[in-house]
């Protein structure tokens, strides 16, 4: 099996996946946090959770906690990334999408939520969206 | 001899090169099987119970007869004690609404266990919370195995109802039956046993066992989905109202009121599952064909096999009971590895592995872990597959190395 | 043109010879249907909504694509608003037990009609006995259409619930279901139609009808057994707490209690009837190349060419309103030949006839006879079948001349 | 269809069984029984009641009345016929296969219940047998 030629699914655990999911950037807590939202995704027991601090409208900063698959938390870790610094307005526009091209992998029907659960947390404790629309 | 590549013949699925090991989920249905379907409903398709002619005349013999071969496969007393559903969760429900609401009453007990399915959980809770029993679970101890202890203790208290699995979906435990439904016959108590994995692995007895019901699902033992039975002792059945109500469930119905059918057509209103019925009594006779003796045997081979292959690999921990106690199911984790992850990586070699809470959330809650990886077998698993599988898990490895 | 010779190969089972005239009691299946259910069998045989290979991602897409074409197939607004049951019994009862045990109070009214099936009668007939309602039934006039004027007084009466059928499945009346809806929904009741004969033959827009539910089987519209709906708004499945509880229709599940998954899963128990569900989706497929106006135009021409036919011969009495206003339904009767001779002279030339009370007693009892004849049509009948059965007839009125 | 010869549906309707059920034997009500007894099937709607005079433990007079098919109402005439002058206790031992016999023709599935009316009567009102046995 290990001489098999690289093949989609080795790419769907592309290597900066991996990299994301073993050392997960801008993991942890923050200490005073503006806003802080956690959901889970009952069905696998995917937790993604974060913390954001809001200065002037912009996310200032922001730390994710977690457990799950691989998607689901590097997809918290690229979606913090991505969210650092920006205007709230313009993180109101992250769409599903969005998450998932940044992934740029794709992405089977039943792994979509681990793939959303990130964006989930976003909507709903950011903006208090109803959270069920991806289904 | 058992001949694993004989029974596969029977299997068209496996043409597709599927390595199946989600058995416990739902089995895959040989041939026999769904041609006694297709025979159905290309030659005799019609209702069955208002036959006025020749083919719903057939079809009504053949539904009926899938009550009896059901019969002599759990060795009841009577075809009226065999209950057609949907598969064991309506099974389990039909008695708790039909049984539970009338005969449960404010701060009675009932005695669950935590690796109980939810289907043998979620009804107790909605009927409790109905008709404010409490319910306590009896707890498992390292090797997944239940606590007869606390089990004792909890019968002490008498219950008014104790629910558990013969096997378990999520471990594969075999719980033991005869000496838990003996003891909680002992203490008064009306008991319920989910055979939804034991039925198709190890078959059962219900007289000797001694159990109120006894709840299975055909699409887990080779039979189509959409058709299950509910066991209930005679005595029981007749003092229980109806569940249902609707055609053919029914003696009179008059606008002052209404007189229900005897049993067991009394708990099946409207139309059946008639083409599923039929598979499944087809599913019973292929079973009965192999043999559960047989079948047992293989299984066993594999889960043995499974469990050393498993066993020997680093960072793999498997849960549950060793495989001399345990049944076709193995749950297992892989350090740095969410089982979500093995089963995509899994699917690529066509390795068909369940991957979550297995619908034993109290278990997992229990184990401290959100999900495992779980193979399973049955009639049609061979060696080979075991191996793909492991072949995946190293994969799954190397990846997240 | 409507080819029903061309529809009628897609039907395996007219190989046999029968003259198949019991539609109403449930429908042949055609070869689209059926080998939609092989090819999961065969192909992608597994349990879904806990995918975690290809092929349960692919029983879970098309059980899921069922879902969306019967949303669109009666127009609801939404796929939360489309709950898979085995048929309109189990569709009944579930809002009997989940809306009607919490919304029902002791003497509120419930308003039926006399002429409706045992399972909308039954169910509520069950709740009423435990919550302690009453029920009225509104009459028929001697077309055996229902008596509007006594309904509206019955509304006045602000009823909790109206519960009637879109079409008779005894006498094949069509029922002024529009106007009725809107003037329960005016008088301020919850609104259930039976759509059993309905859904198949006439089709419906739950939207423009304003029904609160709407329940049909798949068996009597080209699909397999064991898979039917129950249409609720949406509004109304939200604020009601679960029928059966178990796995699936949950989201957490732990000792201190549970949470429950959102619409439409919060009502579908355990696994469901997945191949059937699948064959349903190709029925509603295959109802859609046919045309639903097409549909309706060949039954009311077969309709009233039995109507015509029937009527000529001497000594029989045909029940209910005119071919204009009735389905594909004849009921009837012969001077001095029981229905159930009559069934068993017919099956001799493989008529397949039904005679009986059709699940209707309260009707047959308001008509004053025990049991009545019925030929029912659908999209396969042709005019032949017909000419069959006025043969048998005759034969019957040699024999007991 | 009526050139076609006598085939086995005929024989179902045997010109004594139609001859049975066109002019019932024993027909109509006794004015004062020493027994009697209904015996509905509600789903074909087929009724048979007997009424029994006894004298001295045997079956002195018999009336039978109803309604339904020409078999539940041929088997309930011809049974009256075997019943008057009969023992109680010879009664007793009268089964199904007599009863079917003496009909002499194939019964379906469908319609042995039709059959065993008048049967049922007997048992359940003349002895007080469960009368299910037939199932
Ligand atoms: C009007 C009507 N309602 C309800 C039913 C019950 O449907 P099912 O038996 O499929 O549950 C039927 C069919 O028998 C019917 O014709
Ligand atoms: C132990 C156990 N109980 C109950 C069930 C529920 O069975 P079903 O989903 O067929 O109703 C299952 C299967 O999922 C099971 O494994």
């Amino acid at each position: 099996m290990s001489s098999k030629p690289l093949s989609a699914d080795d790419q769907f655990y592309r290597e900066y996946i991996l990299d994301h999911y073993k050392n997960p950037r801008n993991y942890g807590r923050l200490e005073r946090p503006d806003i802080t939202h956690e959901e889970d995704n009952p069905l696998c027991g995917d937790v993604v959770g974060m913390d954001f601090s809001i200065k002037d409208g912009v996310i200032d900063d922001i730390r994710f906690h977690g457990r799950g698959c691989a998607i689901s938390q590097a997809s918290a870790s690229l979606l913090t990334e991505r969210l650092k610094g920006m205007p709230l307005d313009d993180a109101k526009k992250i769409n599903k999408d969005d998450v998932l091209g940044e992934l740029g992998i794709e992405i089977s029907p039943a792994r979509i939520k681990c793939a959303l659960l990130s964006l989930k947390v976003l909507k709903v404790g950011a903006y208090g969206l109803a959270g069920d629309d991806e289904e | 001899m058992y001949d694993v590549a004989a029974v596969r013949k029977d299997f068209p699925i496996f043409e597709t090169g599927i390595a199946y090991l989600d058995s416990a989920n739902t089995s895959q249905r040989p041939r026999q099987v769904t041609s006694a379907v297709l025979d159905y409903w290309e030659r005799y398709n019609s209702n069955i119970h208002r036959a006025a002619y020749k083919i719903a005349e057939e079809a009504t013999d053949r539904y009926e007869a899938t009550r009896e071969k059901v019969r002599a496969f759990i060795n009841a007393a009577s075809t009226k004690e065999i209950i057609n559903t949907r598969g064991t969760t309506e099974a389990i429900n039909l008695v708790a609404y039909a049984w539970g609401r009338a005969n449960v009453r404010a701060g009675d007990l009932i005695v669950l266990t935590i690796l109980d399915h939810h289907s043998n959980i979620v009804p107790w809770q909605i009927l409790a919370e109905a008709n404010g029993a409490r319910i306590e679970y009896v707890d498992i101890d390292e090797r997944g195995e239940l606590r007869q202890d606390q089990f004792r203790e909890l019968l002490e208290q008498q219950p008014r109802l104790v629910a558990f699995s013969q096997v378990s979906n999520a471990l594969g435990t075999i719980n033991p039956v005869d000496d838990m439904v003996k003891r909680a016959k002992a203490a008064g108590a009306t008991v319920l046993v989910d055979g939804a994995q034991g039925a198709p692995h190890q078959g059962v007895d219900v007289r000797a066992l001694g159990c109120d019901f006894y709840a299975f699902s055909g699409h887990k033992m080779l039979g189509p989905t959409g058709a299950g039975i509910l066991y209930g002792r005679r005595e029981l059945l007749e003092q229980m109202d109806p569940f249902m109500g609707g055609g053919d469930m029914i003696k009179t119905v008059r606008v002052e009121g209404t007189t229900y059918h005897d049993l067991p057509w009394k708990f099946e209103a409207g139309t059946q599952a008639i083409g599923e019925v039929i598979g499944l009594g087809a599913a019973v006779d292929y079973i009965g064909e192999l043999g559960m003796e047989n079948i047992r045997e293989h299984e066993t081979e594999i889960t043995e096999y499974a469990y050393e292959a498993l066993s020997d690999i680093e960072g793999l921990t498997v849960y549950g009971p060793p495989p001399s106690r345990r049944a076709g199911v193995i749950s297992f984790a892989l350090d740095g590895i969410h089982p979500h992850d093995l089963a995509t990586i899994a699917d690529r070699d066509q390795v068909c592995l369940r991957a979550g809470h297995h619908c034993a959330m109290p278990l997992m809650t229990r184990l401290g872990v959100p999900a495992t990886a779980r193979a399973s077998f049955y009639v049609y698993t061979q060696k080979d597959e075991v191996d793909r599988l492991v072949g995946s898990i190293k994969e799954a490895q190397r990846i997240f190395k």
